[in-house]
């Protein structure tokens, strides 16, 4: 398994439900990916920005990890699993 | 006094079971982490089917790569286990009111108010599995017992997915054929010693006269009796119990990490000077001297100790911090060292018997372990089991052999 | 115009586009709400938690506050403004 | 020395323009923020539509309904108006260093080192109008002067939505005529002295014997002729030049809304002791106090001044804390009553004048008040306009009439 470290910003539609926020799709390079299924998430603190991350898949065995500031609203892509 | 019921929850291959969770493939796969660029670095955790392999925590990744060329190795991602871990404490606070976490992936949980036969028992520990694997998807071992040693010996008898409950009167039978060198706090050393007296099982150990233990390990010879008869530590202490203001301290991250210990020392006696400082312009005195380390790879180990007299003399600090310090360090790399006075109390108000660093005690205390050392090497001073041992990592971050050299010596309570 | 206050929770589904969070419908009392505009956004600040206040309009002409608290991504309909 | 270039930005009818923004249906109607059920309370601000039907800020709901039965009536929402005003200030920001708000609609920008003609400066001010209409949807007028005063004066010109910049050479032209009830400062009990006089306009006021003024109104005479030339106050603070942890401060709020100033004086005597007692402490001594009113409907004031000598003794805190307290106490309800004394500096290191209870100085100032007091009436003591008051309100909170009657009279740096 190969990964990828990545530091790009995303356009992401997400749904909040019951205090839980889950990305459904993000815009990267000018392409859409449909959230398929997310296989975790966490959170992380730098100072007092809280981050929460995801792993999630999309189309295809690839696993991307997703991260949201939740102070400046900033989604990036963390990185990619590369499977195969 | 009725027994104690206790818990000792232990999350199953956890750093490998949560990537696999986040990256469904690896799924029955030999999963690595830790290692890192050209087999540098350690294992801090195998998958079982790694395991398969014997690949193990604490193996270094090129002895790893070698067993298993196929394993999967990934790099760890501390800042997510330690936050899983947090909600998965989260959960089992849902059961619990006195939860400690020991490590990441370890906490014991006082079940005496909850539970009494042992059908409620089982019933309960397949709740508390059942709530971490529906909200987390991560898999659990319980074990049960009337104190934290049994409770972990039980959690150790059957993984992964286990359960296992020793009550008191299966807790002989079960230690009788168990190895001297299984039983928590027993080193290599003492083992070799006990070897040489013929005890090679818990059970021999437990039979043997207490005075011959008595003459040859002094106190130390009526403690490894004791865990031999499974008796030990039955508190289950809060995080919230030490709250940060009750307590002074200082650490210092090194600019690269130190394998001598020489310097690290050196550092620690001026970190102690410092808490001294404060504890002095306070006009406070503390009761508990708690060691930090920070081994590279972020494993960070707490080893402290509830004294029985008061202190706030460097000296004394010192002195006890460096008791601690020998106690634990393995010689591995270190990247920070800290020292922490907490149980603070007032001096003049409190009445309390402060340590003075010529005072009688500690010339006894110290002059207990130069003669333990003395006897049974360097290493023969584990650390202490217990409430203040919360740092302490078994599936992860070093070898659970050394995990295994843990005793329960006490120098401060003593009689 | 009448101002009905609330305080119910709503499920949300939102964009995120440069920084900026944008709601783009809501669910209430079994309903979905698409919201054709946002109004006017701002925040707030409780003790440490920061909330994001929308003003936005859905079919017809009355407008809805909705509010995101940040920490705990819950959403509530803070109140209604009944035009006419 | 060059003419400064001082922008004044005033946000139209600031609360219902948010309010018509958030709810489009409301454009072109009377629109009315605050009020409360039953008619009690008062209007905050109203729209430009409700005025004329004179409708005004500080009027009474019951009056405001009265004059125009179909205004519509919103409440309040602080919060929402101070965030937005947040945002504002960050777009002006972009344009100037040094922005100093000085309520929540209004700020004044120090653009000396960034226009110099009239031809860039209309460009500049255009630009931030465009600014602030494209990110908030909210229309801004702007003034231009030499001074804050003149700034001032020319914002008010032309509004809404307007630019006005009086450059020197206008600014006699323009004040010419202007009656002297319209001088930031010059109150009602000042204008029916200067009205005796026979001086109904700036010009006339500006022209007129000095040595007569400062034989009426002492120190005082000097300074509206002053303000009748157009010359004022020429700095503007940036927030950040008044650092809290150089500060120290204690406030109260009322468990309900005090219409008596007697026990509001009491409580703010204990204030003032406690503040004393922190400078003590810490053997710091302040040269501003500062002095915070909130009414009824969260309408807060600020009024402070800058002292020519550094206090730390809680009776010359207090007394200063009490003439702020005239300066700007209007008879209406008061929820909260704080005093803050900032500018601190080390009491023994610095070498600083110290005002002591029994001070000369003192004495002599609150004298030279008292006398003000009983020659013009109580309200004649208006507060400072300039660096230290920043919560001045005007189109909302309180009547814009009363706003009118600050004056530049600062006790205490007289010769």
């Amino acid at each position: 398994m190969k990964t990828e470290k990545l530091c790009e910003r995303i356009e992401v539609i997400a749904l909040f439900q019951k205090g839980k926020l889950s990305p459904i799709k993000f815009r990267w390079k000018g392409r859409t990916h449909r959230i398929h299924r997310i296989h975790g998430d966490w959170a992380t603190q730098e100072g007092i920005t809280r981050f929460h991350h995801f792993a999630v898949a999309s189309d295809g065995p690839d696993i991307y990890e997703l991260s949201y500031n939740e102070s400046t609203y900033v989604w990036q892509i963390e990185g990619i699993s590369l499977i195969g | 006094m009725r027994n104690k019921i206790i818990f000792h929850i232990d999350m199953d291959q956890f750093f490998a079971a949560i990537e696999m969770r986040h990256h469904p493939h690896l799924k029955g796969k030999p999963v690595v982490v830790g290692g890192g660029p050209g087999d540098r670095g350690i294992v801090t955790t195998a998958s079982y089917e790694a395991r398969r392999y014997g690949l193990r925590s604490g193996m270094s990744a090129y002895q790893a790569r070698r067993l298993c060329p196929q394993a999967i190795f990934l790099t760890p991602n501390i800042h997510k286990y330690v936050d899983i871990s947090r909600r998965i404490l989260q959960r089992m606070r849902e059961f619990a009111e006195r939860v400690e976490p020991t490590s990441v992936d370890e906490a014991y949980l006082d079940m005496s108010d909850r539970v009494q036969t042992p059908a409620e028992i089982e019933q309960l520990a397949m709740k508390i599995k059942r709530r971490i694997l529906q909200t987390e998807r991560l898999i659990a071992t319980v074990g049960v017992g009337a104190n934290r040693l049994v409770a972990k010996i039980a959690s150790g008898m059957n993984k992964p997915d286990g359960f296992t409950f020793l009550p008191p009167d299966r807790v002989i039978d079960v230690f009788r054929d168990m190895p001297v060198g299984d039983l928590h706090g027993v080193g290599r050393a003492t083992q070799a010693q006990l070897e040489r007296l013929g005890i090679r099982t818990a059970g021999q150990l437990a039979a043997y006269p207490l005075d011959i233990l008595r003459r040859i390990f002094g106190k130390w010879g009526e403690e490894i009796r004791q865990i031999a008869l499974g008796q030990g530590q039955d508190t289950v202490m809060v995080p919230e119990e030490l709250p940060d203001e009750k307590s002074m301290g200082h650490e210092h991250t090194f600019s690269q990490d130190l394998s001598n210990p020489a310097p690290l020392l050196g550092r620690l006696h001026l970190l102690c000077e410092r808490v001294a400082r404060r504890l002095r312009d306070a006009d406070m005195i503390g009761q508990v001297v708690t060691l930090k380390l920070r081994y590279q790879g972020f494993i960070t180990r707490f080893h402290g100790r509830k004294l029985k007299d008061y202190v706030q003399h460097e000296t004394v600090i010192y002195n006890v911090a460096r008791i601690l310090f020998q106690e634990i360090y393995d010689h591995r790399p270190v990247r920070l060292v800290g020292v922490n006075v907490s149980n603070l109390t007032s001096a003049s108000g409190s009445g309390q018997l402060t340590l003075f660093p010529t005072g009688l005690r500690l010339m006894k205390i110290s002059k207990a372990c130069d003669q333990i050392k003395d006897r049974l090497g360097e290493k023969a001073i584990g650390y202490a089991s217990g409430i203040y041992d919360t740092g302490s990592r078994s599936s992860s971050g070093y070898p659970r052999s050394s995990h295994r050299k843990n005793l329960l010596y006490r120098p401060f309570h003593g009689p």
